[in-house]
């Protein structure tokens, strides 16, 4: 359980997250959308730091807010002729969409706490994450996760084949 | 079991395939070749049926057994056998087969293919009439469907391709039903003599599990479902009334030859599943859906008459007196109670009648193709006094309506008679209206006749050419069967009558026990 | 922990042949790139072989329960890369044609086959994803290798969009069968879940929903489904053959682990049979009434595998023995005769440049070989005997009739069977019945590549052969399933 | 104030459901990538929520999130790559075309 001060703080990183969230999916302009999801993977970095894992905080801020976003970015102002005010970002099943997540949250949300109530959710006596955390994430990875990290490496160069294949310009 | 140590059956299904093989390595216009191939190939499997006939003892229960472990991993066996029910059939498959071969030697587009899917055809057909493992039948019975697309999709009339697509969709609408039951079956299956679940698809075993009532072989309702899955499969194919409709389409449009196969062999598979299905392993279903068969078979009897009557098509009316035809098979089935005799009776009258039918209205669609061939069309209206143009095919042709209409003397008449005497011991209004159902045929036959053969000769045909050598050939051995049955019926009784007894038997034994456990 | 690398011989050897692969495009000029596709070909055969002989059951494991070698794992195997050799072989002359970057797209294809392997052996979900992503990343790639044509960037595009959406559903359904268990690896979290037996489970079943909703977007199950026919029609012919057969066999194989090896305990087991049960029955539904419609022959056959999936799908609620080893044989089946058919489409649309249906009219006279292959493969996917597509069905419909509940559920399969053939029925008349002549093709016979004939041979004999001789294929599918237990 | 379990779960649900409602409306082809992104987002904070909470000695939580992250970084690669050949190739990034909700 978090208390007092980091409570506030979940409480007002939470209202960061939804509301620019909501800004990516409803923004008209595709490029203001990039822009706030970036601040949606800061505000996301912000509740990592709570939940006591910084190293994942650093990563997220490396890789997504880093990389991803700027590669979106860039793709965005790369297609921006195409995606000027004037065409419509969306289609016209936006009530259905909205109708569909709102049921889908409900029941989540529902199951979630129900299923917390009957006791589903193994929790741990103490909340507090044992030793150096980055260390002892390192050594999960090198030693109990190899296998998916060697995988993961083999999936990389693929992907990186596959992009400068697919991106490449052609004679 | 006699042991005949030469796998007599198992030549006879699968010869063709060899003829097949050959069949590929020819060119399409080596006519001659191809004719000769399919000819000596079709041939081969008739000269083992007449070895098998000789070979025969009429009380020696399944022979000519060949039983081998095919796939283990399902309980399958490769097991064929012949009794008093099928060495009649395979007789008559291999005959018509061998005939139908040589009557589409006019078949000149893409002759190979054609001669190909023909010799598949009668490995199917064979199969069917041989196998004694259920998902060996359904094997084969499915294997049938694809050259019998072919020939009536690539060498039918205008709308084959309708006709083709009907024959194949109604007919696997109904083998799959069968599917499902073999499944249920399947897993009911248990030992005769211990009550212990076995897991099998051995029709011999089925049966005998059933006349023991063992465990009450198939809870009560569900041996009623399977019934229905095995009638719908078996319906289909007969045709009964009303699954019939695809029938007059595949006849009007399928070549000569394909029809009288259809007529003669195709037909009959339905009666046979149920003889050697239905009936010895549901017992308790067939019992209980007596009165049900004897009813449709009179509406198909009565239905089919009429029908026919209103026919312009020469083909349409020997197809829709097919239907009718096949109404009197199973009216004389039907007749299903304690009374043994009166039930072997009948049953009798349906094995003479699935004979002189292949038979007869064999000869009848070839004869009608003999014409077609000739004046290309098969409008009853358009033929007239055509008796002194072609005396010996009006003739041929008279004998055949003769026969089918149930003179006394030639086939059709035994299995009507056998049929009505069977059927009024059980069902007396049914008959009567039955009986109704001979008058109609008689009327029908004669007015075409009449109109055909009799009256004013129409001069547009006085050109028309009298029926050559190689037509007679082809109707010559069924006349004399129809005869040789018409008038001498052992030679057909002896084959089947212990046969249909221990039948009778074991049926009712498996109703009794089964109403008996019942209460 | 024990490392028993040896049990992965076969995976390694395959990576490493990719990377040869992608190493040996740098020595071979243009014209003799056709050597990248022989090695391809023999990868493939090779890390069967080695399959066969790397030791398997239910205990031998590497790393732990992130890689299990039990005999379900290597039948899967088998058909992956059975399915990837005849996809190489089937791509001669569309890569001659229209694929730039020969060595990229064969080390892609590999790198995606040991991916589907991984998934297939692992009993973990950090490696199970991440051997998911792996199996599907090249082939959004491989989607839009044609770089020429729109169809085939869309159709990567929307494959690629499909993919991360369902891999998104995929790991919420994940993140919280681990937040409910505490562990990541499959059995021990159905062990952790019976502790907790008193309670209704509602975290599980909305976990299952969810996992059951990513995994059949990448089965195309019905109605996650819509992605399908236009990745399939646009992706390469040899691409589309190998999404539709390894891509679905890896993916059913994680459906299994899932299932199987999680949900069956507790409150859990009680949804997921009807669930899946209506997922079959819309999959068969959807799929062959939708296949009916279509003019396009790729199309068709997109539809007419969502409608295959439904099948398999039959044999996975029985959730018997005889049910996992129906799922097998019928997917040894499905991979002979829908390779073999693409093999087909790949070779005639290489001759008339045309997918369409109607272009397929008089086939049987161009090449009786062609034709009568493709009928096979047609009857087989129709489940005609005697063909092997007869015997997966019948197996099928065993284990959901010996279940005793689902007979509603055949009836379903039994009627859709009896919908397939009017269009698989429709193909063959165009190929043997319609005598018009195409005029795109004045040459009378069609000599074809022999790496496609091989594909389609091996199609054919296998149709053939496991309809005819069934015995040791089934004995082999029962083997399968001996590491599950119920 | 206590802030538990149930509040980063739901933050999380609330996530994904904007996520899935991007999804289902954006017409443009990175539009929809990026609303991908964000049910990313919504699982990894699933896991590392679960990894304080449930499994706090271990860490798997964490440790499958870094694979995400990873997988999700060569999935938005891979998309832009395929974005960029299409206007490349052909002007256009499917505004119009691409449309999940096509059934």
């Amino acid at each position: 359980m978090l208390e007092g001060s980091t409570a506030i703080a979940f409480y007002i990183i939470a209202f960061v997250v939804i509301l620019s969230a909501i800004a990516v999916v409803t923004l008209k302009n595709i490029f203001h959308a990039a822009l706030f999801l970036v601040l949606t993977l800061f505000a996301v970095a912000a509740l990592y730091i709570l939940l006591s894992a910084e190293f994942l905080a650093a990563v997220q801020v490396l890789i997504y807010v880093g990389a991803i976003s700027i590669l979106m970015i860039f793709a965005v102002m790369l297609t921006a002729q195409l995606t000027n005010y004037n065409i419509k970002q969306t289609n016209e099943q936006s009530l259905p969409a909205l109708l569909i997540s709102i049921c889908f949250v409900a029941v989540t949300i529902f199951a979630i706490a129900t299923n917390h109530k009957l006791g589903g959710f193994p929790l741990a006596e103490s909340t507090e994450v044992a030793g150096s955390n980055t260390a002892h994430l390192g050594q999960l990875l090198m030693r109990d996760f190899i296998l998916p990290f060697e995988v993961v490496s083999v999936l990389l160069l693929a992907a990186l084949i596959g992009a400068i294949v697919i991106a490449k310009r052609d004679k | 079991m006699e042991s005949f140590s030469f796998p007599i059956l198992t030549l006879m299904i699968f010869i063709p395939i060899i003829g097949m093989l050959i069949l590929a390595f020819l060119k399409q216009s080596q006519l001659l070749a191809i004719r000769t191939v399919s000819t000596v190939f079709s041939g081969i499997p008739l000269v083992l049926a007449v070895i098998l006939l000789a070979n025969y003892d009429p009380g020696g229960g399944f022979q000519f057994v060949e039983k081998v472990s095919w796939i283990p991993a399902l309980n399958i066996h490769y097991f064929l056998g012949a009794d008093g029910i099928s060495v009649p059939m395979l007789m008559l498959t291999a005959l018509l087969s061998f005939i139908s071969i040589i009557a589409s030697f006019g078949i000149t587009h893409r002759a190979k293919e054609y001669f190909v899917f023909f010799l598949l055809l009668e490995v199917g057909m064979m199969g069917v009439f041989a196998a004694l493992d259920f998902f060996l039948f359904y094997v084969f019975w499915e294997i049938m469907l694809v050259p019998m697309y072919f020939l009536i999709g690539i060498w039918g009339g205008p709308r084959k391709i309708y006709a083709a697509i009907k024959f194949f969709l109604y007919t696997l609408f109904g083998s799959i039903f069968m599917l499902v039951g073999i499944l249920i079956l399947y897993f009911s299956s248990v030992d005769p003599s211990t009550g212990a679940h076995i897991y099998t698809l051995d029709l011999t075993i089925l049966a005998q599990m059933a006349q023991n009532g063992n465990g009450l072989f198939l809870r009560e309702g569900l041996q009623l479902l399977v019934w229905m899955f095995f009638f719908i499969a078996f319906a289909i194919k007969v045709p009964v009334w009303p699954f019939h409709t695809w029938l007059p389409d595949a006849h009007v449009e399928a070549p000569t030859a394909v029809s009288v196969i259809l007529a003669g062999v195709l037909l009959k598979m339905g009666i046979y599943g149920l003889l050697r299905i239905s009936f010895p392993i549901l017992p308790y279903g067939t019992d209980y859906f007596s009165t049900f068969l004897a009813v449709l078979g009179v509406i198909g009897i009565i239905y089919g008459a009429l029908v026919s009557m209103a026919q312009k098509d020469l083909k349409k009316l020997v197809a829709y007196s097919s239907v009718s035809h096949m109404g009197y098979c199973l009216l004389g089935m039907s007749v299903f109670s304690h009374f043994g005799q009166e039930f072997i009776v009948g049953i009798s009258g349906a094995m003479f009648q699935m004979i002189s039918h292949g038979l007869i209205t064999g000869a009848l669609f070839l004869l009608v193709g003999v014409i077609y061939d000739r004046a290309h069309t098969r409008e009853i209206a358009a033929f007239g006094g055509l008796w002194t143009k072609v005396p010996v095919y009006g003739s041929l042709m008279t004998f055949f309506c003769m026969a089918s209409l149930g003179l006394p003397g030639l086939s059709g008449f035994i299995s009507e008679f056998l049929v009505f005497v069977g059927g009024f011991a059980k069902y007396k209004v049914l008959t009567g209206i039955a009986v109704l159902g001979v008058v109609l045929t008689a009327g029908y036959f004669l007015r075409m006749i009449q109109k055909v053969f009799l009256g004013q000769f129409n001069i547009k045909w006085s050109d028309l050419t009298e029926i050559n050598f190689r037509e007679i050939f082809t109707v010559t051995p069924l006349a004399i069967l129809t005869l040789l049955i018409g008038i001498y019926p052992k030679v057909l009784s002896y084959m089947i009558d212990d046969t249909l007894g221990d039948l009778s038997n074991s049926i009712i034994n498996g109703v009794n026990i089964v109403k008996g456990i019942l209460g | 922990m024990n490392i028993r690398l040896d049990l992965m011989i076969p995976e390694l050897f395959l990576f490493c042949w990719a990377i040869v692969v992608l190493t040996a495009d740098l020595f071979f000029i243009k014209e003799k790139k056709n050597i990248l596709l022989y090695m391809s070909q023999f990868g493939f055969l090779a890390a069967a072989a080695l399959v066969i002989f790397t030791p398997t059951g239910p205990y031998e494991m590497a790393f732990k329960w992130m890689f299990i070698n039990d005999p379900f794992a290597s039948f899967f195997k088998i058909v992956i890369l059975l399915a990837g050799f005849m996809a190489v072989s089937s791509s001669y002359e569309a890569v001659q044609k229209s694929i730039e970057h020969k060595g990229e797209f064969f080390g892609l294809v590999i790198m995606s086959a040991v991916g589907m392997m991984f998934l297939v052996s692992s009993g973990e979900l950090v490696s199970l994803y991440v051997a998911l992503e792996l199996s599907t990343i090249p082939l959004f790639i491989l989607t839009a290798f044609q770089k020429r044509y729109l169809k085939s960037s869309e159709a990567g595009l929307k494959y690629l969009i499909l993919g991360a959406f369902s891999s998104a559903l995929l790991l919420y359904g994940i993140s919280f069968m681990y937040g409910m268990t505490g562990t990541t690896v499959l059995i021990a979290g159905s062990i952790n879940i019976l502790q907790y037996s008193n309670s209704m489970h509602f975290g599980l079943v909305m976990a299952l929903a969810l996992v059951v909703a990513g995994l059949g977007f990448k089965l195309a199950l019905v109605p996650f489904h819509m992605w399908a026919p236009d990745v399939y029609e646009g992706a390469p012919t040899p691409i589309t053959s190998y999404l539709s057969v390894a891509s679905k066999a890896a993916g059913l194989g994680a459906l299994v682990r899932i299932i199987y090896g999680f949900f069956t305990v507790g409150t859990a087991s009680d949804y997921w049979g009807l669930l899946i049960a209506i997922l079959a029955a819309m999959a068969m539904i959807v799929g062959n009434v939708a296949a009916i419609l279509q003019s396009n022959i790729k199309r068709m056959l997109a539809y007419s595998s969502i409608a295959q999936a439904g099948y398999i799908l039959v044999g996975f609620v029985a959730a018997s023995q005889l049910g996992l080893s129906g799922i097998s044989i019928y997917i040894f089946a499905y991979l002979f005769a829908n390779m073999g058919a693409f093999a087909v489409v790949v070779a005639v649309g290489h001759k008339l440049n045309s997918d369409k249906i109607e272009d397929y009219a008089g086939m049987a006279r161009r090449s009786p070989l062609i034709a009568g292959s493709m009928t096979v493969f047609l009857l087989s996917l129709a489940g005609i005997p005697p063909t092997a597509g007869f015997i997966a069905k019948y197996k099928v419909f065993m284990a959901a009739i010996e279940n005793g509940t689902l007979l509603w559920l055949v009836m379903i399969a039994v009627a859709t069977t009896v919908v397939s053939i009017f269009y698989y029925a429709r193909v063959i008349k165009e190929m043997f019945i319609t005598e018009r002549e195409v005029a795109a093709n004045p040459e009378g016979r069609w000599i074809l590549s022999s790496p496609i004939t091989i594909a389609i041979l091996v199609g054919l004999l296998g149709t053939l052969i496991i309809g005819i001789f069934p015995q040791p294929f089934l004995e082999l599918a029962s083997t399968v399933t001996q590491s599950f237990v119920y | 104030m206590q802030v538990g379990l149930v509040h980063f779960l739901s933050l999380a649900a609330i996530l994904f459901g904007i996520g899935l409602y991007g999804v289902l409306t954006r017409r443009n082809a990175i539009g929809i990538l990026m609303c991908i992104e964000l049910m990313f987002n919504a699982v990894n904070i699933n896991f590392i929520t679960f990894a304080k909470f449930i499994t706090p000695e271990k860490l798997t939580g964490q440790v499958f999130a870094v694979f995400v992250i990873v997988i999700a970084a060569a999935e938005a690669t891979v998309g832009l790559a395929i974005v960029i050949l299409i206007y490349r190739n052909f002007k256009d990034v499917f505004i119009d075309r691409m449309n999940i909700m096509k059934w």
